[in-house]
């Protein structure tokens, strides 16, 4: 885990170490002479290997550079946009995982009926359409043709609403966002947890619990639920940088005040730190989130601890 | 009697069990724990014994399939694990293992004549042009028709595809053969058919076999000498009419009371064993089978029985005797 | 690849090889045959699409800029006049070429990789492993985006830049690729036939190309499958961002690019609606394709 | 013989698979009476497996029961609603299965394993459940009965897991014991204690067993009335002396003779030659025949009824109809 962390840090950096421009480059004002001065004064002229540690030991401080482009320093930034996306995917999060789990086991239950194939459908479409295309749509359906729904921001342009109706705004601007994450993401889930659910229902304990007369609602909910959801807790590893990373495009589209729309201006202008920043975060999210599987389904799952035990 | 074709000494086999941090092993599975004994030439010996046992590693330490931990393995006076590969590759003609599962051991994407065919020519015992030929007498003799040549393993049953597994194993013309429960997985009326090839082949082609078995029934019908292995080691060793009449070790014993006799009419006193055969990782101090023994002694739980000879072709691993 | 040839007279049964087996075994699957179908419909529509097609690439012609649909323009035309179905064909050229091309590239990367990695084991196999756990850990699209940003500061031509998303793709997907190569080459050295093929002292050459590659034939092209769908997914979104593929050189994803225009998203529907669909149906396709031949060849790695 | 606790009739249990339609189960009608072991024996596919599933209608897809009753106490299972089945599964017939390391749920404990069957069935609580499962591990012969209700399935060996199988089957004192091929999972000397337990718990109880196996052994230790399938169909049924005696079907006697039995050695083994048939492509005469080495021309005309002799002894074979031949003299004569 540490040394993956530590081969990140190396990439990224000199990734963005490669980049021929950097902020003040872009600028095309500043005379070369107080382009020197500016370099020194943020540490650019050091050698590289230098800059690396110098970045490294900060980052171990907790600091993490500073936002030339918003001039105030990337955690204080990245602090006041990430919430916003944060609500966003922690409400994807909930809605993909109840609608997978109830749509998944329904229609492993139900093998070869009707509502099965819809949902096989379902998933290949979630599966295979681009996120920007399936947002541009709803917007064009519910924003531009029906007026139902605003077509972007968090906020009303103007808008000074505060209290609950400041809440129902946001709400509002949140539904197809939202609406979109959950949909790209509601179908590989759902097909995980309809084999998953199909594989434990042909398992000979499923058998075993039938023959001893337990009701159907019992063999399916307590039986072969537990054992299908188990292997699904590591893919929580992967849901949460997922999502933020995700949102790029939506954020983009739907223009909310995101960090993944803080990313891509970042990258139009050049405020490197800012993006080293948000993509060593994701990747961290990704360690953190594979140990976190890990630590659940070692919990979880009565196996997995023997074998801890007998290991350690 | 001859020289031995094959004489094991003092073999062992560990598995090292991982674990902990970077996978260091934290212990070790004595899987075959000090074996030795001698096959000798045309005879079929059989190695009985249950789930755990180490009779499997047994056999595939014997050709070489991994390495030994400590012991030799001598073939006709080869030291088998100390052979340069080129030598060892030679052995691959001499000596061949047949597995247990016909299913598993034939490629599914490898046509069956060809399966029997790659062999002879890895070893130029064919020509391309001749290796039709041949591979058809092989399979005549495993009584399968040669039209099969072009199938795919899938198309056959568990009796066929053992049939070819068979043909494969001595199309090679070997002198040795290890077959590991090849029997085991299919239905009786089926066994009978395969246990006749393998007598047949022993007949017409002189071979020597190392018969792993759990089935008493089937030892007994197709071995000469039969081995009795518990844990890791050779508790039992004779020929067949001593061992059958005269069990001496109470493991032999208790095997061979409880193996059910399709006969109810027949009543034995049963010897039913206690509990369950401990772990291999960490086997109980003293002779292994104390733990279930309905006759062990303090000395049992102390020292390990030595193996020794106490008749002419009977050798047992027992304090009491 | 068969040694025993057939003899011309012995009238011996040969069984159909297990391809022609899985092929039959394909074509019963109605899905299956409906999506190949639509892929075809795709492949032609592109390449040969244009050649039939009255209107060239180029054809500006400003009596018609921004015309509705109709019999003449089937899906009308565009800023500048041009027929936009015409710039779909073409477009689809660029986008399928690059969705196939990438997956070869990391098909070709992740599983020698993976092959490697999982036939020679220890150290070669632990740096591998380590360098697709790194790549694997930042999420592809931030990745993709930040090598397409640098790309563009080192002002690549634009005619370069479609191979330069070819690359940048297979860059991001060998790792996840050469892992389940690696999976499946160490599973498939465990399988008693391997270890017959060791007693029976078969060459080494003998046991890799003709045992050991063979069986993971089926996962390879159930993979290629779905890379090149995650191929034109991506290349389409990086596009779209202005990140990919750039104009002149047109590909589905930057002709969505015109949405963000506010006036032709509300307005001209159709000079984003249909990309944004090609992309659409040829992905579920090749997604449909896949899963259907994933069930023919290996049944065993359903929804894995 | 007594009024028997489960009767089959004409059961017919066919399998669906790519258009064609495979019969597991065909035309099998027996009865088991109080307090016997029946035993139904048979090759792989033979479908004496899918009977015993059919029993408590526990057959999956692509199976499916096609026609027949199962009557128990006179009442047909295959017309039951579904709250019926479920109260009569576990409770009155209970199922013990072959792989007793697959065949309990992973994730939960034996003890709440155990219990769950008598919270389903009886009117008792969480700690009576346990209290009696407790009671029930140690009537099985389970050492550290507490230890064994806290343990996961992987913690414990396949014989032991077998007796925890047979504790739960056991929990709410069933009348039938459906055991599908119990021992077969299990090495010998376990198998051993696996048989003596299942004898003891039958002449404590007047619980029937209904033994699934494919071992000819076996059924000599437990069995008190022997049936023989082969293909689908049962080919022949006796009381187990009888049947051991004088085995009549050419399918059951070349069984017996196939196998090596210790102390009876032989210099070569009888052998049945070919294979057993494609069950979704059964010939239209005895499905025996092409195996058979009595093969009568009649054989490949229609599938032989089966015959009772005066002592119940049911043979399906031409050999032994009236009229055709003296079938018992030839057929006896190897």
């Amino acid at each position: 885990m540490i040394p993956i962390l530590f081969g990140i840090s190396l990439l990224i950096f000199f990734l963005f170490a490669l980049m021929p421009g950097d902020y003040f480059s872009s600028n095309r004002r500043l005379s070369p002479q107080r382009l020197e001065e500016l370099r020194a004064l943020y540490g650019m002229n050091k050698p590289l290997i230098v800059r690396y540690f110098i970045w490294l030991k900060n980052v171990f401080h907790g600091d993490f550079g500073f936002s030339l482009q918003h001039m105030q320093p990337v955690t204080t930034l990245i602090n006041q946009y990430i919430w916003n996306s944060f609500i966003v995917a922690l409400a994807t999060l909930f809605f993909t995982w109840t609608i997978a789990l109830v749509i998944g086991i329904y229609s492993a239950t139900k093998q070869y009926s009707i509502f099965d194939r819809l949902v096989t459908l379902g998933v290949f479409a979630s599966l295979s359409v681009p996120s920007f295309f399936i947002g541009l749509l709803l917007i064009k359906l519910f924003g531009v043709d029906l007026h139902i729904l605003p077509i972007g921001g968090m906020i009303d342009t103007g808008s000074t609403t505060t209290g609950l109706a400041y809440v129902l705004e946001v709400l509002r601007h949140m539904i197809l966002p939202i609406t979109v994450l959950t949909f790209l993401s509601v179908g590989s889930l759902t097909r995980y947890f309809r084999t998953g659910m199909l594989e434990v229902l042909r398992m000979d304990f499923i058998r075993t619990a039938r023959a001893k007369g337990l009701k159907e609602r019992t063999v399916i909910f307590r039986h072969a639920l537990r054992n299908a959801i188990l292997p699904a807790i590591t893919l929580l590893a992967f849901e949460l940088p997922g999502l933020f990373s995700g949102a790029i495009i939506t954020e983009q589209i739907f223009s909310w005040p995101g960090i993944g729309r803080i990313q891509l201006d970042a990258l139009s202008a050049r405020d490197y730190p800012v993006l080293m920043t948000l993509t060593m975060l994701l990747a961290f999210l990704t360690i953190l989130g594979n140990f976190l599987a890990d630590v659940l389904y070692a919990a979880a799952d009565p196996r997995i601890r023997l074998t801890k035990k007998e290991g350690g | 009697m001859d020289r031995p074709l094959l004489k094991i000494t003092d073999l062992k086999k560990y598995f090292p069990v991982k674990g902990g941090l970077f996978g260091r092993p934290v212990g070790w599975v004595r899987a075959v724990d000090g074996v030795s004994f001698e096959i000798f030439r045309g005879e079929a010996f059989g190695l009985v014994g249950e789930s755990g046992s180490g009779k499997t590693t047994l056999g595939q330490t014997v050709l070489r399939m991994h390495g030994r931990t400590s012991g030799q393995v001598m073939f006709d006076g080869l030291d088998i694990h100390s052979l340069p590969p080129k030598e060892f590759h030679k052995t691959h003609t001499r000596m061949q293992y047949i597995f247990q599962d016909p299913y598993s051991s034939l490629n599914p994407r490898i046509r069956i004549g060809d399966a029997i065919a790659e062999p002879l020519l890895a070893h130029r015992l064919a020509t391309r042009a001749d290796v039709g030929e041949q591979v058809e007498n092989i399979l005549a003799q495993c009584g399968m028709a040669a039209r099969f040549m072009d199938r795919y393993p899938h198309e056959f049953s568990g009796g066929q595809r053992q049939r070819i597994v068979i043909a494969r194993a001595i199309a090679l013309n070997p002198e040795f053969i290890v077959a590991d429960e090849p029997v085991s997985s299919l239905d009786v009326s089926i066994q009978a058919q395969i246990i006749n090839l393998f007598s047949d082949l022993q007949e017409e082609r002189k071979l020597t076999y190392l018969f792993i078995s759990h089935d008493l029934g089937i030892v007994e019908h197709l071995c000469s000498r039969i081995a009795i292995m518990y844990l890791g080691s050779v508790v039992e060793l004779a020929t067949r009419s001593e061992l059958f009449l005269n069990p001496i070790h109470p493991y032999t014993k208790a095997l061979l009371s409880a193996v059910p006799i399709p006969d109810p009419e027949r009543k034995r006193s049963r010897i039913v064993l206690n509990g369950d055969i401990p772990s291999p990782e960490n086997p109980p101090l003293g002779c292994r089978f104390h733990t279930r023994c309905p006759y062990a002694k303090d000395i049992c739980r102390e020292k390990v029985p030595e193996f020794r000879k106490v008749k002419d072709h009977h050798q047992v691993a027992c304090h009491l005797f | 690849m068969s040694i025993l040839k057939r003899k011309a007279s012995s009238g011996r049964k040969r069984s159909k090889s297990i391809w022609e087996q899985s092929f039959r075994r394909l074509f019963k699957n109605r899905s299956a045959v409906f999506s190949a179908c639509i892929l075809g419909f795709m492949f032609l529509f592109s390449f040969v699409g244009p050649l039939i097609s009255p209107y060239s690439s180029n054809g500006i012609d400003v009596t018609v800029m921004k015309h509705p649909p109709d019999f003449t323009h089937w899906l009308g035309t565009d800023i500048y006049g041009r027929d936009v179905m015409t710039r779909l064909m073409l477009a689809g050229r660029i986008s399928l070429t690059v969705g196939l091309a990438s997956m070869v590239l990391s098909l070709l990367l992740g599983s020698l990789l993976g092959a490697v990695s999982g036939y020679y084991g220890g150290i070669v196999d632990s740096i591998i492993m380590r360098i697709a756990d790194i790549l694997m850990s930042i999420p592809s699209l931030p990745l993709l985006i930040i090598i397409a940003a640098m790309l563009s500061e080192f002002k690549v031509p634009t005619d370069y830049r479609l191979y330069i998303v070819m690359l940048m793709l297979s860059l991001v997907g060998w790792p996840g690729l050469a892992r389940l190569i690696r999976g499946q080459i160490l599973s498939l050295r465990e399988q008693m036939y391997m270890k017959a093929a060791d007693v029976l002292g078969l060459g080494t050459w003998r046991k890799i190309f003709h045992h050991l590659l063979p069986n993971t034939y089926p996962l390879l092209i159930v993979v290629a499958t779905l890379s090149t769908a995650s191929g034109i997914l991506s290349e389409s979104t990086l596009s779209f961002l202005g990140l990919g593929v750039v104009e002149p050189t047109s590909s589905w994803g930057n002709m969505i690019t015109i949405a963000n225009n506010l006036i032709d998203f509300q307005k001209h529907p159709w000079l984003w609606i249909p990309p944004g669909a090609a992309i659409f149906i040829t992905v579920v396709a090749i997604n449909v394709l896949g899963d259907a031949v994933r069930d023919v060849l290996d049944p065993k790695m359903k929804g894995r | 013989m007594e009024e028997p606790i489960i009767t089959v009739r004409n059961l017919q249990t066919f399998f669906h698979l790519e258009g064609r339609v495979s019969k597991a189960v065909d035309n099998v009608s027996f009865s088991v009476p109080k307090g016997k072991v029946i035993c139904i024996v048979g090759e792989s596919g033979c479908g004496k497996s899918v009977t015993a599933l059919s029993l408590l209608r526990l057959v999956d897809f692509p199976g499916r029961i096609a026609g027949g009753e199962i009557l128990f106490h006179n009442r047909d299972i295959l017309k039951m609603n579904t709250k019926e089945i479920h109260n009569l599964r576990g409770d009155k017939i209970s199922m013990i299965f072959q792989e007793p390391m697959t065949s309990l749920n992973p994730v939960f404990t034996i003890g709440r394993q155990i219990s769950e069957t008598l919270l389903e069935h009886t009117l008792c609580d969480r700690k009576e459940a346990w209290e009696k499962g407790v009671e029930l591990i140690k009537k099985v012969g389970l050492p550290r009965a507490e230890k064994i209700m806290d343990s996961y399935p992987h913690e414990l060996s396949g014989g032991m897991l077998q007796r925890v199988m047979i504790a739960i089957a056991l929990s709410c004192q069933p009348e039938l014991l459906i055991a599908d091929e119990p021992t077969t999972a299990l090495d010998v000397t376990i198998q051993a204690q696996v048989l003596d337990l299942l004898r003891q718990l039958r002449d404590q109880s007047d619980m029937s067993i209904l033994f699934i196996t494919h071992d000819l052994g076996v059924v000599a230790e437990i069995a008190d009335y022997v049936i023989v399938m082969y293909a689908g169909r049962i080919i022949e049924e006796a009381p187990v002396t009888e049947l051991f005696r004088h085995p009549r079907h050419p399918y059951t006697r070349g069984l017996l003779k196939s196998r090596p039995v210790i102390g009876q050695r032989r210099d070569r083994l009888y052998s049945i030659k070919g294979q057993v048939p494609d069950l979704s492509e059964l010939p239209q005469g005895c499905y025996f025949a092409d195996r058979c080495e009595s093969c009568m021309e009649a054989c490949r005309k229609e599938y032989p009824e089966s015959v009772s002799d005066a002592g119940g002894h049911k043979t399906a074979c031409l050999l032994y109809k009236e009229g055709v031949a003296n079938g018992s003299t030839t057929a006896e004569d190897y």
